[in-house]
């Protein structure tokens, strides 16, 4: 691109080597809390991956142990887990079955919580010997395993945390994991250090720390000056500065983020007709606001179950449609051949270069002659109205998938989820995605979703952009890989 | 001391006042139940949360029973961080008090000599030069001027770290980004008072002496000067405080800017209230110590 | 004790043979106008910026708002690679810097004077009760704003924008509603002290009503000093809502301020200088005009100077 | 007859302003001797302070001194290194002034303030000074003076603080005081008790004195010789029996009518009609001829110089 | 003289008349004590005089002042003014009969709105009483402006354009433009030039007799007030210390501050050199008066009884009456 003005010697920084045993990030937001049940955020849980472990790891294809040595279903409704032995937590306990039930029932019970909606589903923890107990489901849960290898599915040391109380956990966590807590200063700095007691491979670095470094230019000058190491959300105005900076580059992948408009199909608005909506998704060209937002990262795509995901549909991916002609036409016969005026909310400042995309979306409408009015809201207002269903005709708005299973992403679709915020109300897809929900079986569960992600994809009540790649500025002396889920496990960063 | 006694007593209505303030912006202003619970909670557990937090009660209780809870220094729990509102804002004060006091001396250690040169060069060149440099301190936000000052002093020059605490060396570049603005409005108003004692017949009685004019100036002349001057600087407490918050999230200073900032995105309105609460204090208290230095200053009012 | 007995006779010029009418005096003024180097400048930015503002609409040479996704982040047209189309060159949408300044004059402008505007209005009216009446409302309002200088004001405008969410109009009443206490306070003192002034004493001798005596007698007396410190509140205003926008409750889109196109720009300092640059200098130089003749404003109101 | 201690020739001052070149002294030519006092009077505004300010070179900013000489001890203070003139300031030349609320600085204490002089010109140390300063206040008359010393202007009344002044002022033995007015501000009882300090303070210590007021009475009351101001220039100067009894200026003849008198009691004061002019719009010829009763063609057209009209008395009038 | 005295009859009276003002010590928080500007004084003026009030600065000249104008609620007394007790009438009441009292100003620089015209400045007391308005208005102003030598060409200036006796002459026009019955001169020359005074006092003095007018004449220099008034009070702090008609008092003053007043006169005639009687000190601090009689700290004949003692205002002869325990002559 265009913008290069600066010189490759900005910032006098030397590669990382081999015998730096620190290693510093520097993340756009502070960590939220250590109550692992009670925040529901991918760039907290990003730490904490570090210091506590899930019974399950989601690997390439299908699940890998991690606490649990083994699992099996014994039937629709129960699951049986063995866990690993001698793995001790960061005090000295060992970890046993009842820390699971601690955990676990925790989160299931307790509906203060912020994630307890992600694990209501379980109806308790049986405790068979220390190292053997089931999970008893009220429903036959297909998604147990993706639930149980995310966010909020670290296992808590139950004695010591009724013994010290909530209050000494939260100030001084301890976990399983690789890494121990030091210190957290709240919107400065958390500090982790290697966990020499490891049960998995032994740690790699000596002392980690996650710097909370809000403001993007900040961020990207501590990167270019050597004071972080990897810097996360790196702006794409930024990007050409980091690769040409002699000691840094890029690192980028896809997220489990797809930004959308969500139209309202509620009488009385333009967009229940589907020639408007399809009009609306011919008019936009995807590609073009991720090249000229996003430098071309990113992934266009017509659905929102990703692959990487339970139930994707990958034909559906990678593929967008625009034709401003056809656009034209459909507004036309729709009756709207002189204009139509729609209105848009949107977020600003939420998800990479929100405001600018939906300035883009407008531009590109205003050509077809649909006349965008844009209503841009700080997150919290936004959040109000989204809690309350409140926006007009729609809204820009990109949802994560923690659970990496295409239910959890197609839920809000549901004539009963989706009224009085779509008003979308198809039957089929009712009956697919209420059947999937509880389908033991793997590969149809998943054709009842890629079924009902096509006729989402036709009826678009939900008209898909593209898929947000996280892109991460990283000194050029580490090798780091970019995760789907977004987690940042330090381990995997290693020096070249 | 009977002073102070006084002057403590006249600012209980004035707290009165900011906690009635503080009440109807966050209370009358939005209904914080939507982001304290998941997206998916029903109905019923809002309204619940409703009901245990109080909002149901007429507004006029709510109040008072804010008001007693204020009284026991109770400002309520932050729901971000499951801990007392105020625990959280005292932690962060020294941050921000550090970053606020390291302005201030920035601003003084710029301003007075300017403030000074610029009244006794009066509409000389250099007085143009400085009149029109605090001008622009004045109009450079400080967001920019923050970010401007990291990429030439820690990006090209690499003379000073970027942001963080830590070192003596992490206060230049924030204080000099908050103190800059308030270093121009000292150097304009040390001037214009500077020039008006200036005129003053006890300085030509001090000329008339035989005093060599530095002595006149520095000594006569700035004495005098820094009355008005100290209390415009309490004044800019406020401004300092304020400029923090912006400040902060620039240079990412754990202080209360920062909070303050999350706490009001996320309508974690106990924190909010905390913070605004203990930040008038700081600046009532900061006023006080201004009126104090304005009694040691002015021997006028010292025996009155 | 009051120490002065007698009253200081100043160097007073005597003017008796001097000849003014009304023309000469007017002219007079202008004199003393161009004599001030600071102050003619200021009137000439100042009436420039009004002007542009005013005249936004025929003299950006493009729409503002229209983006071009081919031209995003052309410098300007003297730099390596500008593009004559685009003389400041283009934002990261591509859309005309220049134009968008033009227009973005508008907004900056008319928040800064709105919101001056009902700020002095609020603080002229609590300051003249407050400092004419005195006693109980004296003391409540002062406390009151005691109470809401002890509140920052950007801490102010960031709550009650967060909650009720950024408009134009919210913008102005809120910057409004924060700043009046800054008149309040000078009016009342003014007042306080014109009050008791010979004058005063005078109006009420010849059984002027409180009426006649505030709008004749205190308000002609305290408004050139209230005009100077509104004029450089409007400056004071204009950052203001730049900061605003930094927290992201400024002026939103598509509406376009000189704030927030210095705030969205920031993230292009290190690389495209120009998108941050050129609305920054527009601020600086308007904000460099209006204090100069704020500055030039204040020596010719004062009636202090004006006889010497 | 004494020898000069100070000569003013030909001095001229003018302001340069926004509005014009302001001549607000023009042409004032005068002297003291050793242990005489001269009064300077005139109206508001005749240049009456600024030509005393000339002396020691303290003439405010817009101001300039265009011409003249200023002779003290032999050497032009005009001309002399600015260095040079500051040793003379508050040692061998110095100044009370009109108001003796604002010519002490609020913020620092008596004591202080006239030690400064004794510190600077005598070298004394702060002990000394104080001490020195002390004396002082003694010799002025001040009741209580260690305790006094220590206090601030503030705490003074006028009287006290115009003493506290002519304290500072004699503090080095100058051999010139110049006083501005130095009683206008007060009240008749405080006045004279200063007058008669100034009295006797000149007899104790030869000091010459050059006393600027408006009061005809102060005149009578304390000078050897007066010069009569007007609109920048010297209209006449004489002895002060010599002026009182026998004033051959039509200004200052109403002056001296224009006051009234305790003693007698007239039915109507003689005036002199019409104000001071404008400085910046200064009449042709006389500057006193519109107001002068016996003005003349000549008189509007011819600048009249000032002349002998009889011993040490001189005019600046055409008419005999 | 003194018969004349007798057929004049009584314009304004004031009995037992104080004021005392609240002073607040202390930075901000207030602690009161009454500073007793005027502190119990009995007055009376009579049609077509001129009375003067001397005294020295603080004494209460202008706080007196402002209370016969009914300007300055008084703490105690009353102010009679043609059988009408000022303190008791409404503020309506009070406004209407400004008519007939009216003021003069010390400063001519601050005692006029820099703001209006000099035809506002005069006409505007006329307007507010709804005496008359547009051209007779006009024509009005002109006439007063003559009256006081102005002219008809300075109606559209301001103030600021003006010398300091000119003002003066703007400020007497306005007080004259409802013909009032009293004037209350507030130290009207004390700020001017001495060749300026004397034209000022001569207009008072032409004004008075044309117009029929009763003035109070407040000044502290005694030349003045020996020129123009009929009778003269002679005020120490916040007291009337000695009140005779002029050629009495200033000839065989009976009181020691009269006397230490007029000695401290300076005499224009420099073969009349004297010795002063000096007064010691300063006018103490009104807030904090001496006991007994408040002169005896300064008074040369003071004695025991003068510490403890308020001499009473007794009358020695005819109109002739002083408070002090060891007068002058009997
Ligand atoms: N700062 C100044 N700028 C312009 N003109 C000035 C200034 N100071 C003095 N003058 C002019 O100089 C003239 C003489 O002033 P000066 O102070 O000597 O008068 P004065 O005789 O001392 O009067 P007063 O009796 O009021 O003290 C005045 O007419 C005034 O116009
Ligand atoms: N509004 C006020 N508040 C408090 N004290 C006052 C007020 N007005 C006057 N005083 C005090 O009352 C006393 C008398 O004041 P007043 O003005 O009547 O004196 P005066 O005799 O007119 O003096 P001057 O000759 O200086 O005009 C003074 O000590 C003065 O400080
Ligand atoms: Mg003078
Ligand atoms: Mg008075």
């Amino acid at each position: 691109s265009s913008n290069s003005s600066t010189s490759g010697d900005e910032g006098s920084v030397e590669k990382k080597t081999e015998d730096d045993k620190e290693l510093v990030i520097a993340t756009g937001a502070d960590m939220v809390t250590f109550d692992i049940h009670d925040h529901n955020t991918t760039s907290t849980e990003a730490i904490h991956v570090n210091m506590f472990n899930y019974l399950v790891k989601r690997g390439e294809d299908g699940f890998d142990p991690d606490l649990a040595e083994s699992w099996e279903n014994v039937d629709d409704n129960t699951w049986k887990f063995k866990l690993r032995e001698g793995v001790k937590f960061h005090n000295g306990e060992e970890l046993t079955a009842d820390d699971v039930k601690f955990t676990l029932e925790r989160v299931a019970n307790d509906n203060k919580l912020l994630e307890h909606g992600n694990y209501s589903q379980i109806k308790e923890v049986k405790v068979i010997n220390d190292l053997e107990f089931e999970i008893i489901t009220h429903q036959p849960e297909p998604a147990l395993l993706n639930r149980l290898s995310r966010l909020g599915s670290g296992i808590l040391p139950s004695k010591y945390i009724e013994e010290e109380g909530w209050d000494k956990f939260l100030e001084n966590p301890v976990g399983t994991g690789p890494y121990k807590f030091v210190e957290w200063k709240k919107d400065d700095r958390v500090v982790i250090e290697a966990n020499s007691d490891y049960f998995g491979e032994a740690p790699k670095w000596n002392k980690v720390t996650f710097r909370a470094i809000p403001e993007d230019s900040t961020r990207v000058s501590e990167l270019l000056t050597g004071g972080v190491d990897i810097a996360t959300n790196l702006p794409p105005s930024d990007w050409e500065r980091v690769k040409d900076n002699e000691a840094t580059e890029v690192a980028q992948g896809p997220t489990q983020r797809v930004m959308m408009l969500v139209l309202r199909q509620t009488e009385g608005h333009a967009t229940s007709d589907p020639k408007v909506r399809e009009a609306i998704d011919l008019a936009i060209d995807k590609q073009a606001i991720l090249d000229s937002l996003m430098e071309g990262s990113g992934t266009v795509t017509r659905t929102r179950v990703t692959p990487g995901n339970t139930g994707a549909n990958e034909d559906l991916y990678g593929k967008t449609l625009y034709d401003p002609e056809k656009a034209k036409q459909l507004l036309k016969e729709a009756g709207y051949g002189d204009g139509l005026e729609l209105k848009l909310s949107a977020p600003n400042g939420r998800y990479l270069k929100d405001k600018e995309s939906a300035e883009l979306i407008q531009a590109m409408l205003g050509e077809v002659g649909i006349d965008l009015k844009l209503e841009f809201l700080e997150w919290s207002s936004f959040a109000d109205k989204y809690a309350s269903k409140s926006f007009d005709d729609m809204f820009l708005i990109g949802y994560g998938n923690s659970m990496f299973d295409a239910a959890l992403a197609l839920d809000r679709l549901s004539s009963k989820q989706a009224e009085g915020e779509t008003d979308y109300n198809n039957p089929e897809v009712d009956k697919l995605l209420e059947e999937a929900m509880s389908n033991m079986n793997a590969e149809e569960r998943a054709k009842q979703y890629q079924k009902a992600q096509e006729i989402i994809a036709e009826e678009r009540p939900q008209i898909y952009l593209y898929q947000l790649d996280a892109v991460y500025g990283v000194n050029k002396g580490l090798n780091f890989e970019p995760r789907l889920d977004e987690m940042l496990y330090v381990d995997d960063i290693t020096v070249k | 001391m009977k002073f102070l006694i006084k002057n403590i007593l006249r600012i209980i209505p004035v707290l009165f006042i900011i906690s009635l303030i503080v009440f109807l912006l966050v209370r009358v202003t939005g209904d914080p139940v939507s982001l304290m619970l998941p997206e998916t909670a029903t109905d019923a557990e809002r309204a619940q949360l409703r009901e245990s937090l109080g909002l149901n009660d007429p507004l006029y209780i709510q109040y008072f029973t804010y008001l007693g809870d204020l009284i026991t220094g109770d400002f309520g729990e932050s729901f971000r961080y499951n801990q007392p509102a105020l625990g959280l804002v005292l932690e962060r004060l020294p941050a921000s008090f550090g970053l606020a006091f390291a302005s201030m001396l920035v601003a003084t250690l710029i301003s007075i000599p300017l403030g000074i040169l610029s009244a006794i060069k009066r509409n000389s060149f250099i007085d143009l030069f400085i009149t029109g440099g605090a001008v622009l301190g004045k109009a450079m936000p400080n967001f920019w001027l923050g970010i401007m000052l990291i990429l030439l002093f820690s990006v090209q020059l690499n003379i000073f770290p970027v942001s963080g605490t830590g070192s003596l060396m992490h206060f230049v570049l924030p204080a000099i980004t908050l103190g800059t603005a308030i270093a121009a409005e000292m150097t304009r108003l040390i001037r214009s008072s500077m020039l008006e004692i200036l005129g003053q017949e006890y300085i030509r009685t001090a000329r008339s002496k035989g005093l060599l004019e530095a002595v006149v100036v520095n000594k006569h002349g700035f004495r005098n000067a820094l009355i008005p001057v100290v209390t415009i600087m309490a004044l800019q407490t406020a401004t300092l405080i304020g400029g923090t918050l912006i400040t902060e999230t620039v240079f990412s200073w754990p202080g209360m800017g920062q909070l303050l900032i999350q706490a009001v995105n996320l309508r974690d309105m106990a924190v909010v209230q905390a913070a605004t609460f203990i930040i008038a204090l700081l600046v009532i208290i900061s006023n006080l110590l201004a009126d104090l230095a304005y009694r040691y200053l002015d021997p006028r009012i010292k025996y009155d | 004790m009051r120490m002065f007995s007698r009253i200081e006779v100043k160097k007073e010029l005597t003017l008796e043979e001097t000849k003014t009418d009304k023309k000469a005096y007017s002219l007079k003024w202008l004199k003393v106008l161009l004599n001030s180097k600071t102050g003619t400048l200021g009137l000439i930015i100042v009436v420039f910026m009004v002007l542009m503002a005013i005249l936004a609409n025929v003299i950006a040479p493009h729409d503002p708002a229209q983006t071009d996704v081919v031209n995003r982040l052309v410098p300007p047209v003297w730099a390596e690679g500008g593009n004559p189309d685009y003389i400041l060159g283009t934002d990261n949408l591509g859309r005309d810097i220049l134009s968008r300044i033009i227009v973005g004059s508008r907004v900056s402008l008319l928040v800064g004077i709105s919101a001056v505007f009902l700020a002095g209005a609020i603080g002229l009216v609590l300051g003249l009760i407050s400092g004419y009446y005195g006693g109980f409302f004296d003391r409540v309002i002062m406390r009151t704003v005691d109470a809401f200088l002890a509140i920052p004001n950007i801490l102010f405008m960031l709550i009650v924008l967060a909650v009720i969410g950024p408009s134009l109009m919210t913008l102005i009443f809120v910057l409004g509603a924060t700043t009046w206490v800054m008149y309040a306070r000078m009016v009342r003192g003014e007042t306080l002290s014109i009050k008791e002034r010979d004058y005063v004493r005078s109006a009420r001798a010849v059984g002027a009503k409180d009426i006649r005596i505030i709008s004749r007698y205190i308000l002609p007396n305290i408004i050139s000093s209230f005009i100077v410190i509104a004029t450089l509140n409007v400056a004071t205003t204009i950052i203001l809502e730049s900061s605003l926008s930094f927290l992201g409750l400024g002026i939103q889109p598509p509406d376009v301020s000189w704030g927030l196109m210095l705030s969205d720009g920031r993230e292009y300092l290190a690389t495209s200088w120009w998108v941050a640059t050129f609305p920054g200098v527009a601020i600086t130089i308007t904000v460099l005009g209006i204090i100069f003749l704020g500055d030039w404003l204040r020596d010719v109101l004062d009636p202090k100077t004006k006889t010497n | 007859m004494s020898t000069s201690l100070l000569q003013i020739d030909d001095l001229k001052v003018q302001f340069k302003t926004g509005e014009g070149v302001v001549p607000s002294v023009n042409g004032v030519t005068f002297s003291v001797n050793e242990g005489e006092t001269v009064a300077v009077v005139g109206e508001s505004g005749c240049g009456k302070s600024i030509t005393s300010l000339s002396i020691l070179g303290l003439v405010p900013s817009p101001g300039e001194i265009s011409g003249g000489t200023i002779k003290f001890g032999g050497k032009d203070l005009l001309k002399i290194k600015k260095r040079e003139l500051r040793k003379l300031r508050g040692n061998d030349i110095s100044m009370i002034f009109q108001e003796p609320m604002t010519s002490l600085n609020p913020v620092f204490s008596i004591g202080n303030q006239i030690g400064e002089v004794l510190r600077l010109h005598q070298k004394l140390d702060k002990k000394q000074a104080l001490n020195k300063a002390v004396e002082m206040l003694d010799l002025v008359g001040i009741p209580d003076a260690e305790k006094v010393v220590s206090r601030f202007p503030h705490q003074l009344s006028g009287g006290m603080r115009q003493r506290v002044m002519i304290a500072m002022a004699l503090a080095c033995n100058p051999k010139l005081l110049i006083a501005d007015e130095p009683t206008t501000a007060l009240d008749v009882t405080i006045q004279a008790q200063i007058l008669e300090l100034i009295k006797k303070l000149k007899t104790d210590f030869n000091t010459g004195v050059i006393m600027i007021t408006h009061d005809l009475g102060v005149v009578a009351e304390v000078a050897d010789r007066v010069v009569v101001m007007y609109a920048g220039e010297v209209v006449e100067e004489a002895p002060v029996n010599e002026l009182f009894a026998n004033p051959k200026h039509p200004y200052t003849k109403g002056l001296l009518s224009s006051i009234p008198n305790v003693d007698q009691v007239v039915e109507e004061l003689g005036t002199i009609e019409g104000s001071v002019p404008n400085p910046l719009n200064l009449p042709k010829g006389c500057k006193f001829n519109p107001r002068c009763p016996l003005a003349t063609e000549r008189c509007r057209k011819e600048s009249p110089v000032l002349e002998e009209v009889g011993p040490a008395h001189q005019k600046r009038c055409f008419n005999v | 003289m003194t018969q004349v005295k007798e057929k004049k009859k009584t314009l304004l009276k004031v009995t037992g008349l104080k004021k005392h003002f609240p002073v607040t010590k202390g930075f901000i928080k207030k602690e009161t004590i009454p500073l007793k500007a005027v502190d119990g004084i009995d007055l009376e003026i009579f049609e077509g005089e001129t009375l003067g009030i001397v005294g020295e600065s603080g004494c209460g000249k202008s706080t007196t002042g402002q209370m016969m104008l009914g300007l300055l609620p008084p703490t105690e007394g009353t102010v009679t003014f043609e059988g009408k007790d000022l303190t008791s009438l409404s503020k309506e009441e009070l406004r209407r009969l400004r008519k007939d009292l009216q003021v003069i100003f010390q400063d001519p620089f601050s005692s006029l709105n820099p703001r209006m015209t000099i035809e506002q400045l005069i006409g505007e007391p006329l307007k507010i009483h709804g005496v008359m308005q547009g051209k007779q208005l006009r024509n009005e102003v002109i006439r007063l402006l003559k009256t006081v030598g102005l002219g008809e060409h300075h109606l559209k200036r301001h103030p600021h354009e003006f010398s300091g006796g000119q003002r003066q002459r703007i400020g007497i026009a306005r007080a004259l433009a409802l013909k009032p019955k009293i004037i209350i001169c507030d130290e009207p020359v004390s700020a001017l030039d001495v060749s300026i005074q004397a034209q000022i006092l001569n207009l008072l003095r032409k004004l008075q007799k044309e117009f029929k007018l009763t003035y109070v004449f407040i000044a502290h220099g005694l030349p003045a007030v020996r020129h123009i008034s009929d009778r003269v009070a002679v005020m120490y702090l916040g007291k009337v210390v000695e009140v005779a008609d002029r050629d009495s008092l200033f000839e065989k003053p009976i009181h020691p501050y009269t006397e230490a007043l007029l000695s401290a006169i300076p005499i224009p005639d420099p073969t009349k050199r004297k010795e002063h009687k000096l007064l010691e000190g300063d006018l103490p601090n009104p807030s904090n008066p001496p006991s007994g009689c408040r002169f005896h700290t300064r008074c040369p004949y003071a004695q025991e009884v003068c510490k403890m003692k308020d001499p009473e205002l007794t009358e020695y002869h005819e109109g002739h009456k002083a408070a002090c325990h060891f007068p002058l002559q009997q």
